[in-house]
């Protein structure tokens, strides 16, 4: 049975529309990641899953008990919230603890948890401040830690790192992937962090002003993006979408693609598809690879590409960026840092076509 | 032109009446009133607000003041001496001896009086009494066997209020009836031989008496209540100044008909004189209008018209009563006989007797007295360091 | 259910706090001569509507029969300035005092707050000397300035408690901004104070109106305000109290103050503040 | 300008540190002065020593009027918070009827107590109001007599100034309820928390503030009691219903014994100073530290 | 002459001390950005140079005058919040206008330069509604947009995209480095987004504890850390510090790392350094590189590995990290995506030695 189950959801602040009929459903177990730009409706969402919005439509079922008009706090949840909200009178320590105090938790297990948490969020010196005394940084800790002392059926997570630094985001998510797997727990969590998308969802659900674009696994949203929304969204830098034109011969595809100055730049799918002439293709910077050293390559890359000028040359510690122009847009290359790739210079490169998306560009949708 | 600004409390009723008689004939004089009238606390509120007048350096031109206040406050900021128009229209003759001294200061004239209440006067139901066959009570025990018989017939005795004046005017009818000279050593001279006498002792007991003829709800109860309890047959007697008469008459009873009206047991009479006093004031017109308002003050005209609404008796003995009824005209026989004897007495209870500060000290006593359960003695010694405390 | 019971109790508090008005109201429709007879908790058996007509109109306070009507301009003359100017004074005071803390603020504000308490009636003497020296005796802006300093306490206190829950980081940007001091305050604090400002339009608005000992020692002949015509009908020394007329005319002076509370309600509006600020 | 831009706060400060430093603690000093004088209908400047309080302290009444401030301010004060309160709380559950329930509870605070007074007079007078209205409905045992009961009556007074007064305090505290940012309650709803707690944890801590505010109105009302007393029992049955407040006005006002007066003016100041200095104390200095 | 000048700042908050002995400068158009663990003390910094908070001693100068007690209005700077501190009875436009408006700035020129700010933030849509009608990150870009809006000597942002999804960073971040560059601005930036960092910077400040730790271009920063903290601090994953022993011979340095259950393994640096017998290696996971085909392998590669046995495999899109065992302690390896890797087998990995920092493991500080 589905620990939440989302049935065409909507929700509007007066005359606006926020979601439009979401269906989401989330079995035991499962690490549902909320993607999608700021003011997708994703915080909306969540607060609607918690009971803290009124719905304007729909059914929300938690643990198959439909929770519409149902308290928050019969909901059995725990959540973290964007803007942290802390209790501002209490220290740190009973902000953890205030939630397991009134459940009657006896106060053994609740400095034990208290400790673990603590322990966990790298919060320990800091249990007997007030919230007024904290960091940015620290104060989204102490949120997640009032939720981790939790045992609720479903936990609700608003982006609950954007506020630490790498490092200590990378150990926190480490908290969240044990939390996770230890517990068995169900999770939905917003992040506009792809690499937290990517390592931790077991399902990510990518949002458009409101709309459901796409569900899946992290591996099909970033290599089977469902349409040109999701290519663009996911990844970083982002897919390259060019415009192309495409015609089947021979039973391979040809694809032309519009170069500065030059003739088109010609690449062979080796594959027949029923594609429509005008396409764009989408491709990742790491799957456009620099075709010198042809050894370099996978084998059936030879031949998918040419040479280009390069714009710009950006290096980022371990990779470099380069950025070209092919068919009219802005395309970006991501090299090893010890490429030698020169701004203004051409540059050979060659397209890896077992990993490229077709997409209409009527509707953006999917086409391979 | 003359002009007044006249502070006062009587603000209501006939009162309020008789002060427009006042303003109206003043203002036929050519002059230019200005009304300034505070209600309250039987005067307190005027007398706050006087103070603050007095202190801003803004006096009234003529305030309604009484009894030793006017010594009092002629102590502190001085009195406007008004001896001329007394001399004139010889006051001296026209009042009696004692009233007139409350309107001297160090000699010279500076208040003029409008009216005499009588404070000791029993105010009986006649249609109760003539049933139960009670005859007036020249003394307190009679009063108490006459109360007996009432509360046996299931009527209450005493109509009373809870404002501690009342409880005041109760005790002091009683130290009255134990002779005038008792009266004067104990509430005007505050002799403390007499405070703590067995004579005092038995006062109180005897308030301590009546405090059983009252029925339980007397608490909070104004006096005008009380003596609409009377006017309704629900008690028979009340203990009240003559502006009880007032409530009578304007309910449309009958004085000897529908209620009767006795001098409290023993033999005198207490007084309480409204006046008006004049304070020093800068400018000749408002100089003139002090003038003016106390020659009208005592005019015979204002003098009838106003106690004829009031209830009162004239200050003037040489008004003519005709128009006035049977209990008015007791009380001014009484008056001026009072007068010859040494009996005509100024009524503690409403400031006419003491200082504010001794007079309060007393009606603490008493009033804790009359809501308490304490006995005679105690009241007595309490009485005597009250007193004491208060002469500091 | 729970509800059910939330709604019995806010009902059952109405009923109590109705009680008295009740009282009044049924008093002020009866004839004398039903109050003197019936029972004072009862309906009125026949309505009359003279008493009302009487306290506003003709009854008499003093030598004058006018009713409350002349003095009511008097009242509002009074109020509104001193209920205006405090309320402003104590804004700034309150946003000093919650924002703008320097050395010294908070010992300052515990005096300001401890002057809540001296007592009106030991104020009134060396005040009236005040006055007279000021040449205010007896005049409505004397009164206005009496009310003005006696009710900067307790302003204060209000919008300064109210201000100190505001987060710091609105000053804080305002003040990176450019804003100055004045700046901040009018276009941010003022902003948010409608719920506070109603408390104390309310507070200070029943206090001024209903204050009768400043009334009473400070105002002249031409200047005195409705609660001193009110206590003049009301306190009579001898004669038929009218209670009818009375309960009239009190519900009548309060009228005003009434009336504040139903337009200043409007401004308790929820949530000003939230989601405006993290933490 | 620099200097006047630094200064902006201490400046606008200024005109009410001088009107209180003259109006309260100038007025303060002048009573203190006058308490020790023989100072009867108007003030006398010259000094006289303690005289004064020796009287205050040997009268049974102001015995009284200390016990009954106690009493009385205890009680109203405590009361007043638990209803203001409580039904701030209660309206605050997005109440259909809202405005108008506001206006019935704060309206008694519009209305002058020369008149109500007078009402409720007339409700607890046993004879008159609720005792006899219950009798009447046949519950001939049924006794509600305090105001007649000199140990009593001081609950009327009780009862009245909780009537008019924990309106207001409601107003304050539902403005105060309104302020508290609403993330930190859904936070505290999703937490599982109840809505009692959520209340009596976090909302009523944030809102120490008010509870200041609150708690000095009441103060300044339950010591300034003056006029509720005149109208409901002017101080009776006897004297058991007296207030410093009307014990000062009697002295003052009725028997021109101004020094008297004033010496129980300071006492009175005295003992809020011992009351509140402390309160203060605690509410402002942990402020000072954030 | 330097924007900003900060001596020997220190701040303590009552008894807590936040900020020990700060000396930072900044000339004009430097692009300064401070990174930290959460609580060192970034925004307090901020907030210092602001004049939001007294110092409690050292001095600021700002244009060279000594602002130490100056307003903040008078200083001439424009400030994002961490905590957005939006006004929340304005509408977004009066937001962003506000600072314009109390300036005197005519009324065209506030709309003008509103609707450029609201083009580059993407907020057009939003500018009449209440912030608490907005989203976290719609919140956070009216926030940016009131700095922007300005044109004042030193910007202040205190993590001003950290709410926001990675397109939507990206392209501010582009629009922050077109403001630095267009406008030749001064900008101090607190940021724990690593490639933000790195690619706004022109000066990275390293601050752990309220101390500074090291002072240096985007590159030096990465590539020479300073010490073993800024080493692990910048960089995801984090550089892979490796105890290990040292010992100069033939004029190179051989270093002798222990591997689980097998040799040491042995490596060659070939320039003789001067190193204790005791050292910590640190180096970053791409400069790790499979052996497999040595084609892959720069020259001096070479030699500088051997084989190992990997743990754990994780993809994530672009890379797959690989993370085995060395010195005891887990070292993470970056390999390309379609790298044949996996856990449980052996792996044959160099060491890119012109890029290894050596550290002392007594003091953490640098030895190369
Ligand atoms: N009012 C205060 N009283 C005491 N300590 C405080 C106060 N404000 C902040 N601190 C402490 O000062 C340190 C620095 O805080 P600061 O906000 O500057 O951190 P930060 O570097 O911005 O962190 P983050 O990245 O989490 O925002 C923190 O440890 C914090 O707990
Ligand atoms: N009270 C409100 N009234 C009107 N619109 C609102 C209100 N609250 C939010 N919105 C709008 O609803 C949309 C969804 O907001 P939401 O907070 O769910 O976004 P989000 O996906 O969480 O964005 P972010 O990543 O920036 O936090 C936004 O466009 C926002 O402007
Ligand atoms: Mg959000
Ligand atoms: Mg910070």
């Amino acid at each position: 049975m589905p620990v939440l189950e989302i049935d065409h959801l909507h929700k509007s602040y007066g005359d606006t529309r926020v979601l439009h009929d979401i269906n989401v459903s989330i079995d035991e177990g499962d690490f549902l990641v909320l993607v999608g730009p700021s003011g997708c409706g994703k915080s909306t969402l969540l607060n609607c899953i918690a009971g803290l919005e009124p719905i304007s439509g729909g059914t929300i079922r938690i643990g198959g008990r439909d929770v519409t008009g149902v308290s928050p706090k019969d909901r059995d949840i725990a959540m973290v919230f964007q803007s942290y909200a802390l209790y501002p009178t209490m220290s740190v320590a009973r902000n953890i603890t205030f939630g397991m105090q009134v459940r009657g938790v006896d106060k053994e297990t609740q400095a034990r948890k208290l400790a673990e948490v603590a322990g966990q969020l790298q919060i320990e010196p800091l249990l007997n401040r007030k919230p007024a005394q904290l960091s940015g940084g620290q104060r989204q800790r102490v949120a997640m830690g009032r939720a981790l002392v939790r045992d609720p059926r479903l936990f609700l997570f608003d982006e609950p790192l954007s506020n630490l630094d790498a490092k200590l985001r990378v150990s926190m998510r480490t908290e969240i992937k044990k939390l996770h797997q230890d517990l068995n727990a169900s999770i939905v969590y917003v992040t506009h962090d792809q690499i937290e998308a990517m390592t931790l969802a077991t399902r990510i659900v990518v949002m458009k002003a409101g709309t459901i674009q796409q569900v899946g696994t992290p591996s099909q949203i970033y290599n089977r993006p469902a349409n040109m929304f999701v290519a663009d969204f996911m990844g970083s830098p982002a897919m390259n979408l060019i415009p192309a034109r495409a015609r089947t011969e021979d039973g391979t595809t040809r694809i032309e693609i519009d170069r500065d100055g030059s003739d088109p730049l010609v690449i062979t799918d080796p594959i027949a598809r029923d594609l429509p002439s005008q396409i764009i293709l989408g491709v990742r910077p790491e799957d456009i690879h620099e075709a010198t050293g042809q050894a370099h390559l996978p084998q059936d890359l030879h031949g998918a590409g040419g040479e280009v000028m390069i714009d710009v040359v950006e290096p980022a510690g371990a990779d470099t960026y380069a950025v070209t122009h092919l068919g009219g847009t802005p395309v970006t290359v991501r090299l090893r840092a010890e490429s030698a790739v020169a701004a203004k210079r051409s540059f050979p490169l060659a397209f890896d076509l077992s990993k490229v998306s077709y997409f209409s560009p009527q509707d953006g949708s999917r086409l391979n | 032109e003359p002009t007044a600004e006249v502070l006062h409390w009587w603000t209501s009723g006939g009162e309020a009446k008789s002060v427009a008689v006042l303003q109206d004939q003043f203002k036929a004089e050519g002059g230019t009133w200005t009304d300034m009238p505070v209600a309250g606390g039987a005067g307190d509120a005027a007398m706050t607000a006087l103070r603050a007048r007095v202190l801003s350096g803004n006096a009234p031109t003529a305030v309604q003041l009484k009894g030793p206040a006017i010594q009092e406050w002629y102590e502190e900021t001085g009195l406007a001496d008004i001896s001329d128009v007394a001399e004139e229209n010889d006051w001296a003759a026209a009042l009696p001896d004692q009233i007139a001294q409350h309107m001297k200061c160090e000699g010279q004239w500076c208040a003029a009086p409008v009216n005499v209440h009588r404070v000791n006067w029993i105010w009986g139901n006649k249609q109760i009494l003539d049933d139960n066959g009670i005859e007036m009570p020249t003394t307190w025990d009679e009063f108490n066997a006459a109360a007996e018989k009432l509360q046996q017939a299931g009527i209450t005795p005493l109509a009373h209020g809870g404002q501690n004046w009342q409880d005041a005017t109760v005790f002091e009818t009683i130290v009255l009836a134990q002779g005038p000279d008792f009266y004067r050593k104990a509430l005007i001279d505050l002799d403390p031989e007499a405070l703590t006498s067995d004579t005092m002792k038995a006062v109180f007991d005897e308030l301590r008496t009546l405090r059983g003829y009252v029925d339980d709800n007397f608490s909070g109860r104004d006096w005008n209540l009380a003596t609409a309890m009377v006017m309704n047959g629900e008690a028979a007697f009340q203990i009240m100044g003559d502006w009880a008469k007032g409530e009578f008459l304007a309910a449309g009873k009958q004085p000897g008909v529908d209620f009767v009206c006795w001098p409290t047991p023993g033999q005198g009479f207490l007084y309480n004189v409204d006046s008006f006093a004049f304070f020093n004031v800068d400018g000749e017109d408002r100089q003139q209008g002090q003038k003016l308002l106390a020659k009208l003050i005592m005019g015979p005209e204002f003098q009838k018209t106003f106690n004829l609404n009031k209830g009162s008796i004239p200050a003037r003995t040489d008004v003519a009563l005709d128009e006035f009824d049977e209990c008015a005209k007791q009380s001014s026989k009484d008056m001026t006989e009072d007068a010859q004897d040494g009996s005509l007495l100024p009524s503690y209870a409403h400031g006419m007797a003491l200082r504010g500060a001794q007079a309060g000290a007393v009606t603490d006593v008493v009033t804790n007295f009359f809501n308490s359960d304490m006995s005679s003695e105690d009241a007595v010694q309490q009485l005597a360091d009250a007193v004491a405390a208060s002469q500091m | 259910m729970l509800r059910w019971s939330l709604y019995a109790i806010l009902i059952l508090f109405a009923l109590f706090y109705l009680m008295p008005l009740f009282v009044m109201v049924t008093t002020s429709l009866k004839s004398l001569e039903e109050i003197r007879t019936g029972s004072l908790l009862a309906l009125p058996r026949a309505l009359t509507f003279q008493p009302w007509i009487e306290a506003w109109s003709s009854t008499c306070a003093g030598t004058q029969c006018q009713g409350l009507r002349p003095f009511f301009w008097n009242s509002v003359l009074m109020a509104v300035p001193a209920v205006v100017i405090s309320t402003a004074i104590g804004a700034l005071n309150g946003y000093v005092f919650a924002q703008w803390r320097f050395p010294g603020a908070n010992l300052f504000f515990a005096a300001i707050l401890f002057g809540c308490f001296i007592p009106f009636q030991v104020v009134l003497m060396p005040m009236a000397r005040m006055l007279g020296l000021l040449g205010l005796a007896g005049t409505i802006p004397g009164l206005i300035l009496v009310h003005v300093i006696y009710g900067i306490g307790f302003t204060t206190l209000f919008f300064r408690n109210y201000y100190v829950t505001i987060p710091q980081e609105l000053v804080r940007a305002a003040k990176v901004d450019g804003a100055g001091f004045f700046r901040i305050f009018v276009a941010i604090f003022l902003p948010l104070s409608l719920p506070i400002v109603t408390v104390s339009v309310i507070w200070q608005f029943t206090q001024i109106w209903n204050d009768f000992l400043f009334g009473v020692s400070f105002s002249g002949p031409g200047s005195q305000p409705v609660t001193v015509a009110l206590n003049n009908i009301v306190n009579s020394t001898t004669g038929v109290k009218a209670y009818n007329v009375d309960m009239a005319a009190a519900i009548i002076a309060a009228l005003p103050t009434l009336l504040v509370y139903v337009v200043a309600g409007k401004y308790f509006i929820r949530g000003l503040t939230a989601g405006s600020v993290k933490g | 300008m620099e200097w006047l831009e630094r200064n902006m706060p201490k400046l606008v400060l200024a005109p009410s540190f001088v009107a209180i430093l003259i109006f309260v603690y100038g007025f303060i000093g002048w009573t203190a002065w006058v308490s020790l004088t023989r100072s009867r209908l108007m003030p006398r400047y010259e000094i006289d020593g303690f005289g004064q309080y020796a009287r205050l302290f040997a009268s049974p009444r102001w015995d009284v009027a200390m016990n009954n401030l106690f009493i009385f301010g205890g009680l109203f004060i405590a009361i007043s918070m638990l209803i203001g309160l409580m039904l701030a709380i209660f309206l605050d559950q997005k109440i259909r009827a809202e405005g108008v329930l506001r206006t019935i509870y704060l309206y008694p605070m519009a209305l002058s107590l020369i008149v109500t007074g007078t009402a409720w007079k007339w409700i607890l007078n046993p004879g008159l109001g609720i005792q006899e209205m219950v009798r009447g409905w046949g519950f001939q045992n049924f006794s509600f007599d305090w105001l007649i009961r000199p140990e009593m009556a001081i609950y009327t007074i009780v009862i009245a100034a909780v009537w008019q007064a924990s309106g207001f305090v409601m107003a304050l505290f539902l403005a105060g309820l309104r302020s508290v940012d609403t993330e930190i309650i859904r936070a505290a709803q999703v937490d599982g928390i109840p809505t009692r707690r959520i209340y009596t944890a976090i909302i009523i801590p944030t809102m120490a503030p008010i509870f200041l505010s609150a708690f000095i109105v009441l103060a300044h009302l339950a010591i300034k009691a003056f006029d509720l007393v005149i109208a409901l029992t002017n101080g009776g049955p006897g004297y058991a219903t007296d207030l410093p407040a009307t014990y000062m006005y009697a002295m003052a006002f009725s028997r021109g014994d101004l020094g008297q007066a004033a010496a129980s003016a300071m006492i009175m100041m005295m003992v809020i100073f011992a009351i509140v200095v402390p309160y203060l104390y605690s509410e402002l200095r942990p402020r000072r530290e954030n």
